[in-house]
């Protein structure tokens, strides 16, 4: 596989939100605007390369017994330099929204298991776009997510009128908004998939949801 | 007789035309779309009563509601590319009772989004008619109190001069229900004007008599179970009374409570709602109560000055559990289980 | 007057009884008799004639095989013409005699009476064995596996069903009419047999004159006639326990657990004629009605006499049915075939005509839950039908359906129209193949 | 006293309900409540280990953390207690409580990376919660948690029978019904406040 | 320089702990059965016998299955798998599945409509389902939705039809025919008898045109060791199967190729 290929496969193929619906809880926590979403999406990104490079590189020297505990340290640790690097530098009202939930990268489980499932059996440099590409995809995810949800809810995107006199419709902003959003994304998908898979003659049963997709517990 | 006929002259049955189905071969005439019907029969009385108090707006409100609903479950069903049974009635009644759970000044793309929400997430995303597992209508409701919280708490006065039918009446009032929070102590609605439906409120749910006329047509018909709405009231009643009597000025009375707000409607003709509630009479009357100690704890203590709708929603999504313990150990069962025995 | 006695829930459909006022006849000798080998639930009997073969009325024709069997008898004498199969009212190909009449009648040799207060209960039992008696309530269970009950269940009550619940049906309240005495002896024979100490009968209150009847009939035997309030399904056994004694039959028991038998009215009245006048079970009333009949009625008919016959011998149809039901309307099988002959086990041929046909326009459950409130074993119908269209037969078995009597209260109520009915006996056959498997699994 | 604690578990289970209000432990949410005993086991578990890393987290936080005034590695040190604090009550299970581990322990390992224990930790640390009152926050949020996964483990009861279009089987409909449990929950909005 | 240490204490305590768990009560997971199971085709159909492919590679590892039992399996998985697990492998014949049945509405009378749930086990619970013939197929489905790659189709005259080119012989038709009319045959029998009904040859022909009416024709064309007769319903010996040519000697089109049954595709 080439290394375009590499990074391409984690904004569609392999989208981690879409199609191995990895990290829901960032993904419908911080998605209510398209900034907030871009903001969270990146942050994810950097921990994702870092995090799979390093990981990439130490993959020979960690027992394979206790590589999780390292895996989740290394995260940590990437996770505490976006913490201080977004307190530093993102506007003050980006870093109140996403509270929370910029800790919490640590438990996201496209991060572990993509260092899990690919950076703990590939070189460096694959480690590297396959986050890159899975960060992006989740971005893009995302930020499909958040511009859906602010534009249903306000009638804007980045915070820019696009519909001039949109009456405000805030259950879009509200968690409920965002389960409502990605289950429709998601029913898209599988519409996609059925459609696919009824050209080619085959079966095609939507996937569930179980822990199954993120290997942690599967040690 | 027999024997006077001769043979030639008795008819034996053709046996082409035959049609073997399982038995019963004896049904009741009834149907689904019959008990539909009767339901939108019973809602008529607090419609009018809503027309009469709020104008002729609240028809036109209920109007968009009944037809946006009946059209998006038609659209659904062509999209899903299943058979359109839009004629048993079930979105117009889904249609009708939002309609009559949205204030009159609604605005008219409000009535149609609800209705779509209503329809789509309450109803067809499950498979339509019987599937769904909460009320639809009140998943309309909830969606656009969410949504547009302003436009949904913006009450007008019911009129007083039926002479000026021209147009909406535009003093607002608050409801019963939010101003007994603002004012405690003090009833600001006489218990006659809440009876008669002389107060602020969504079109359907003011008119207590309209709603006891159509609630008690229901239970004559077997349509709905009367345990549901006595141990919702009875609930209500008891909870808010002994609240109201351990302190005076945070909770109204109790018959404050049950004739204010949503409750009359709620108890009769959202709580009896036969898909999304327990399907055996003892599960009932769990639903019941589960409704009413919810009812209480949210327009109590909660910053949603009626909390009907979100209680009915919440017990919904207990309904197979409560169906699943209250399921009757069918006839004979030992109260205690005997202990196996191994032959 | 003794209380009014019922069961839980249950339904109360039209009586339609149009043939209650109408006499027992007994019909001509007919031309030919398909005489099928299994008119019981069991194993089929064995043909002990052969093609060609004379026979005389009462005459053997299959012995039975096995304990749970049952022997058929000749009902008239003639030839066999042929060792075949016909069409039971199942749907089924059974073996099956074609009897030819010689238009004599001729009776065979009865078996010698019996002083039934004297006979020790083995030869009882072996009687009414030999005379091929089946329940006549419409399951066809040999009778004499019903009274050799283990040795530790005491039977004390004898419960006489005289309910007729059924809509339309009539034969059991006409038998009681016109064969009281009948009906009280072969009580009695059965509870010398069991030695149950009390005899209960249970008759609905829309049959006053059987009542009446049976009342003078009991006279100071001690048998106690119990007025039943009428409602269906109060002629299904546990039901009908519940209604006269108050006793629950075990979920998945016998009634011999809590110590009652039930026993149909003309099955007493065949036990009767087997023991007191050598005769064997080769005839039973059978109720022919519906609206497209000209001449409804009750007719002792002998078993093998072609459902056409009987149809005949009710002066034929004014209007082509569109149901031919071989029982009553709440429990029957519609049937496709005029060939089918009366059996044992008919207790009724019901033609439906085609403003009577309630099609199946199949709705979603609405769960109006009036399928739970009429249904007598307490189950949830509603639900169940949900599982079993989903194919989880396995939750249906954790929600009772193995409990279902199939009665059809829950069927007769649904709105939605739902084949509630067809979808338990399919969950019933698939949860007892599904328990066979495991068993055979378990033993290898 | 009594009242603050009393809104804090209120708020806790109904009002900001980590799952319909705060969406944290989606995964778990949707992935282990096909099965009302498999809820209940996973509710129960979750109650245990947040109700005991709450307490763990609290002291390291304020016997360590804040003394030394290294607050910045927080989520490092809490991700770690986490981490061993799982795996140690695992083990202790397995060996003093073999009935309670049958019953929990296949929802341990589940639990570690369940955004929602290190979320309520990180909550009491950035509320600054003193150690009770981290405890009792933790315990009451995995209750509230508990109570979702109940709730819509019922519904899915229901929707496994249901006529579901084929698009929207698997994950969609469940974050469908989810919002519309959201909803209901926002019901509760302002109670004990 | 606290940093470093508070991060090694920590470091240590949970990694000491995590070891501990480890060192006692770690499993190692069989390994034979892991390669197993990246082999096994994963569609679950349940032919093998065992629950699914999991169950089925679990079952090859301790020996209790053989490789064979999988119809998915291409004979190079069979051999890898043989290779895997030391054993020789046999020779596999490829099975497909027959309804032995050519009773449609166009053949096959009707007795009466049916009016039920549509689903041949359910009509068998109603007189039968109406059919003439007590043996024929009811034409209600329950064989193709038990199939688990679509191969078989319900025509629009009642009949069941299997596709060849989609079926792999995993036999759930088998047991879903509440008639008991799905065969498994060898891939390369080219000729079947469409019909089951063992009755009289008179009886079947009052209610269908297209049984076998027991005439002996086929027997005499190709011998009784390729076509034996059973009462009055003509056998294949699928381990000598009879060549096409024979299908024209019947008279009633029951014994027939599957290719015919191919060119009448709905």
């Amino acid at each position: 596989m080439s290394y375009f290929q590499e990074f391409w496969k984690g904004i569609w193929k392999e989208n981690p939100v879409l199609v191995l619906m990895l990290g829901m809880c960032p993904t419908l926590a911080v998605s209510s605007s398209a900034k907030n979403a871009l903001g969270m999406g990146l942050a994810t990104t950097f921990v994702l390369v870092g995090s799979n490079m390093v990981i990439s590189m130490v993959r020979k020297v960690v027992p394979d017994k206790v590589r999780i505990p390292c895996y989740i340290v290394i995260i940590a640790v990437f996770v505490t330099i976006v913490e201080m690097l977004m307190a530093a530098y993102a506007p003050a009202e980006l870093n109140r929204t996403l509270g929370i939930y910029i800790p919490l990268i640590v438990v996201n489980c496209i991060v572990l298991g993509r260092a899990e499932a690919f950076a703990s059996k590939n070189g460096v440099i694959a480690s590297g776009l396959d986050g890159l590409g899975m960060g992006f995809g989740f971005t893009l995810a995302l930020m499909a997510l958040g511009a859906v949800r602010e534009f249903l809810a306000e009638g804007t995107l980045f915070e820019l009128q696009v519909i001039p006199g949109w009456e405000p419709f805030m259950l879009m902003k509200l968690p409920p908004g965002a389960f409502i959003v990605l289950g429709f994304f998601l029913a898209g998908m599988n519409l996609l998939k059925i459609r696919q898979a009824r050209r080619e003659g085959k079966k095609y049963t939507p996937p569930e949801i179980d822990c199954s997709r993120c290997n942690i517990c599967n040690r | 007789m027999a024997e006077h006929m001769s043979e030639n002259t008795i008819r034996l049955p053709d046996t082409s035309k035959l049609v073997i189905s399982s038995s019963p071969h004896l049904h009741e005439d009834d149907s689904v779309r019959r008990i539909m019907f009767m339901v939108i029969v019973a809602l008529l009385p607090a419609c009018a009563a809503g027309a009469w108090f709020f104008g002729p707006r609240a028809l036109w409100v209920l109007l968009v509601c009944v037809a946006s609903c009946i059209a998006s479950e038609i659209l659904c069903t062509r999209l899903m590319g299943r058979e359109v049974h839009v004629d048993d009635g079930s979105a117009a009644l889904t249609g009708l009772l939002l309609g009559m759970n949205l204030p009159v000044t609604a605005p008219t793309w409000m009535c149609v989004i609800g209705s779509v929400i209503a329809i789509v997430l309450g109803k067809m995303i499950y498979g339509g008619l019987g599937y769904n597992p909460f009320n639809p209508a009140l998943v309309g409701r909830v969606a656009l109190l969410l949504a547009c919280p302003t436009a949904m708490t913006t009450w007008v006065a019911p009129m007083t001069n039926h002479l000026e039918w021209a147009g909406v009446n535009s003093v607002t009032q608050a409801t019963p229900l939010g101003v007994s929070e603002l004012t405690a102590g003090a009833l600001p609605f006489s218990y006659w004007n809440l009876f008669w439906g002389r107060t602020g409120g969504c079109i359907g749910e003011t008119c207590v008599p309209a709603l006891l006329l159509g609630g008690i047509f229901l239970i004559a018909l077997n349509i709905i179970r009367w345990q549901v709405p006595v141990f919702y009231l009875a609930t209500v009643a008891l909870i808010t009374g002994v609240t109201h009597w351990l302190a005076q000025a945070q909770c109204a009375p109790p018959l404050y409570h049950l004739l204010s707000g949503g409750l009359m409607l709620g108890a009769f003709f959202m709580a009896t709602d036969m898909v999304t509630t327990p399907l055996s009479r003892k599960g009932a009357v769990v639903f019941a109560i589960g409704c009413g100690v919810l009812t209480s704890v949210i327009r109590i203590w909660g910053s949603y000055p009626e909390g009907v709708s979100f209680s009915i929603l919440i017990m919904n999504s207990l309904t197979p559990l409560i169906d699943r313990w209250t399921a009757g150990k069918p006839f004979g069962t030992p109260r205690r289980a005997p202990r196996e025995v191994k032959p | 007057m003794i209380k009014q006695l019922h069961f839980y829930g249950g339904i109360h459909p039209a009586e339609d009884k149009v043939a209650q006022s109408v006499p027992i006849v007994e019909p001509p000798i007919l031309e030919t008799y398909i005489v099928p080998l299994q008119q019981h639930i069991g194993a089929p009997a064995k043909a002990v004639v052969a093609k060609g073969d004379q026979v005389k009325r009462g005459q053997l024709l299959g012995e039975a095989q096995g304990f749970v069997s049952a022997p058929v008898h000749a009902p008239t004498s003639g030839v066999i013409r042929e060792v075949t199969t016909c069409l039971g009212p199942s749907g089924a190909q059974v073996p099956a005699l074609l009897l030819a009449s010689d238009g004599e009648d001729t009776p065979a040799e009865p078996m010698p009476a019996i002083d039934w207060r004297q006979a020790p209960p083995g030869d009882l039992r072996q009687r009414i064995a030999a005379a091929g008696i089946v329940g006549k309530g419409g399951a066809a269970f040999p009778t004499v596996v019903k009274l050799s009950p283990p040795p530790n269940k005491k039977i004390d009550t004898l419960i006489l069903n005289g309910v007729e619940c059924e809509p339309c049906l009539t034969a059991d309240h006409r038998l009681m009419l016109e064969r009281a005495e009948d009906i009280v002896t072969g009580a009695q024979i059965t509870a010398h047999i069991l030695g149950a100490k009390t005899i209960l009968l249970g008759i609905e209150n829309n049959k006053p004159d059987a009542i009446e009847v049976m009342r003078q009939a009991v006279g100071d035997s001690g048998i106690k006639v119990c007025s039943l309030k009428v409602r269906y399904p109060q002629g299904a056994e546990k039901q009908l326990i519940y209604a006269v004694t108050g006793r629950k039959v075990p979920s998945g028991g016998l009634p011999a657990d809590i110590g009652c038998l039930v026993q149909n009215v003309g099955t007493a009245a065949a036990i009767a004629d087997a023991v007191c006048r050598g005769k064997p079970l080769y005839e039973r009333v059978t109720t022919v009605t519906g609206t497209p009949l000209v001449s409804p009625g009750n007719w002792r008919f002998r078993v093998g006499t072609t459902y056409a016959d009987a149809i005949k011998l009710a002066g034929g149809v004014k209007e082509d049915p569109i149901k031919i039901i071989s029982g009553g309307p709440m429990m029957g099988m519609a049937v496709y075939s005029l060939d089918i002959p009366v059996i044992k086990s008919t207790s009724g041929i019901l033609l439906l005509s085609q403003d009577e046909l309630t099609q199946f326009d199949v709705r979603p459950c609405i769960r109006c839950g009036r399928c739970n409130d009429s249904c007598p074993t307490g189950m949830m119908p509603g639900i169940l039908s949900v599982q079993i269209e989903n194919q989880r037969y396995e939750l249906a078995e954790k929600w009772h359906v193995m409990d279902c009597i199939e009665c059809g209260c829950c069927a007769y109520t649904c709105p939605a129209s739902r084949p509630l009915v067809q979808h338990m006996r399919r969950a019933k056959a698939e949860v007892q193949a599904a328990r066979r498997a495991a068993k055979a699994k378990a033993e290898k | 006293m009594i009242s603050e604690y009393a809104t804090l578990i209120v708020g806790a289970i109904l009002v900001n309900n980590f799952v319909l209000s705060r969406i944290l432990g989606i995964c778990p949410f949707l992935g282990v409540s096909k099965q009302l005993s498999t809820a209940l086991g996973m509710g129960g578990a979750v109650i245990f280990v947040m109700t005991l890393s709450g307490f763990a987290t609290a002291l390291f936080h304020h016997l360590i953390l804040v003394p030394l005034g290294l607050g910045y590695l927080q989520t490092i040190v809490f991700i770690l207690v986490i981490a061993a604090l799982v795996q140690i009550v695992e083990v202790l299970m397995q060996r003093f409580t073999p009935p309670l581990y049958r019953a929990l322990g296949i929802f341990l390992p589940l639990i570690t990376t369940n955004c929602a224990v290190l979320g309520s930790a990180i909550m009491c640390a950035d509320g600054g919660y003193g150690i009770i009152k981290s405890t009792v926050f933790c315990s009451a949020s995995a209750v509230g948690f508990a109570l979702a996964l109940v709730l819509f483990a019922s519904v899915r009861e229901k929707l496994e029978l249901a006529r579901i279009p084929e698009p929207l089987q698997g994950p969609s409909i469940a974050l469908l019904t989810a919002a519309t449990l959201a909803m209901a929950f926002s019901g509760f909005a302002g109670l004990g406040g | 320089m606290t940093t470093v240490i508070l991060l090694t204490v920590t470091g240590l305590v949970s990694g000491l702990a995590i070891g501990i768990v480890v060192k006692f009560f770690g499993t190692t997971p069989n390994p034979l059965e892991e390669k197993l199971l990246e082999l096994v085709p994963g569609a679950n159909c349940g032919g093998c016998g065992f629950a699914g492919c999991e169950g089925y590679a679990k079952a090859m590892a301790d020996g209790s299955a053989k490789p064979g039992a999988c119809p998915l399996m291409n004979d190079a998985v069979v051999q890898e798998i043989c290779a895997l697990l030391g054993v020789e492998s046999e020779p596999r014949k490829p099975m497909v599945a027959v309804v032995c049945c050519s009773g449609d509405d166009d053949h096959a009378q009707r007795m009466a409509f049916y009016n039920g749930v549509n689903d041949c086990q359910n009509a068998m619970l109603v007189a039968g389902g109406g059919k003439g013939c007590v043996y024929g197929c009811l034409g209600l489905g329950s064989c193709a939705r038990a199939c688990p790659y679509g191969a078989i189709e319900i025509r629009p005259n009642h009949i069941a039809v299997v596709h060849p080119e989609l079926c792999v012989g995993c036999g759930k038709c088998v047991l879903a025919c509440p008639r008991r009319l799905i065969k498994l045959t060898p891939k390369s029998a080219p000729v079947h008898v469409f019909c089951s009904s063992p009755e009289r040859g008179a009886l079947k022909r009052k209610f269908c045109s297209a049984a076998c009416i027991g005439c002996r024709k086929c027997v005499k064309e190709a011998g009784e060791n390729q076509v034996s007769m059973n009462g009055s319903l003509a056998v294949i010996n699928y381990d000598n199967p009879p060549d096409a040519a024979v299908a024209a000697a019947c008279p009633t089109g029951a014994l027939r190729t599957t290719a015919i049954m191919e060119s009448t595709k709905g």
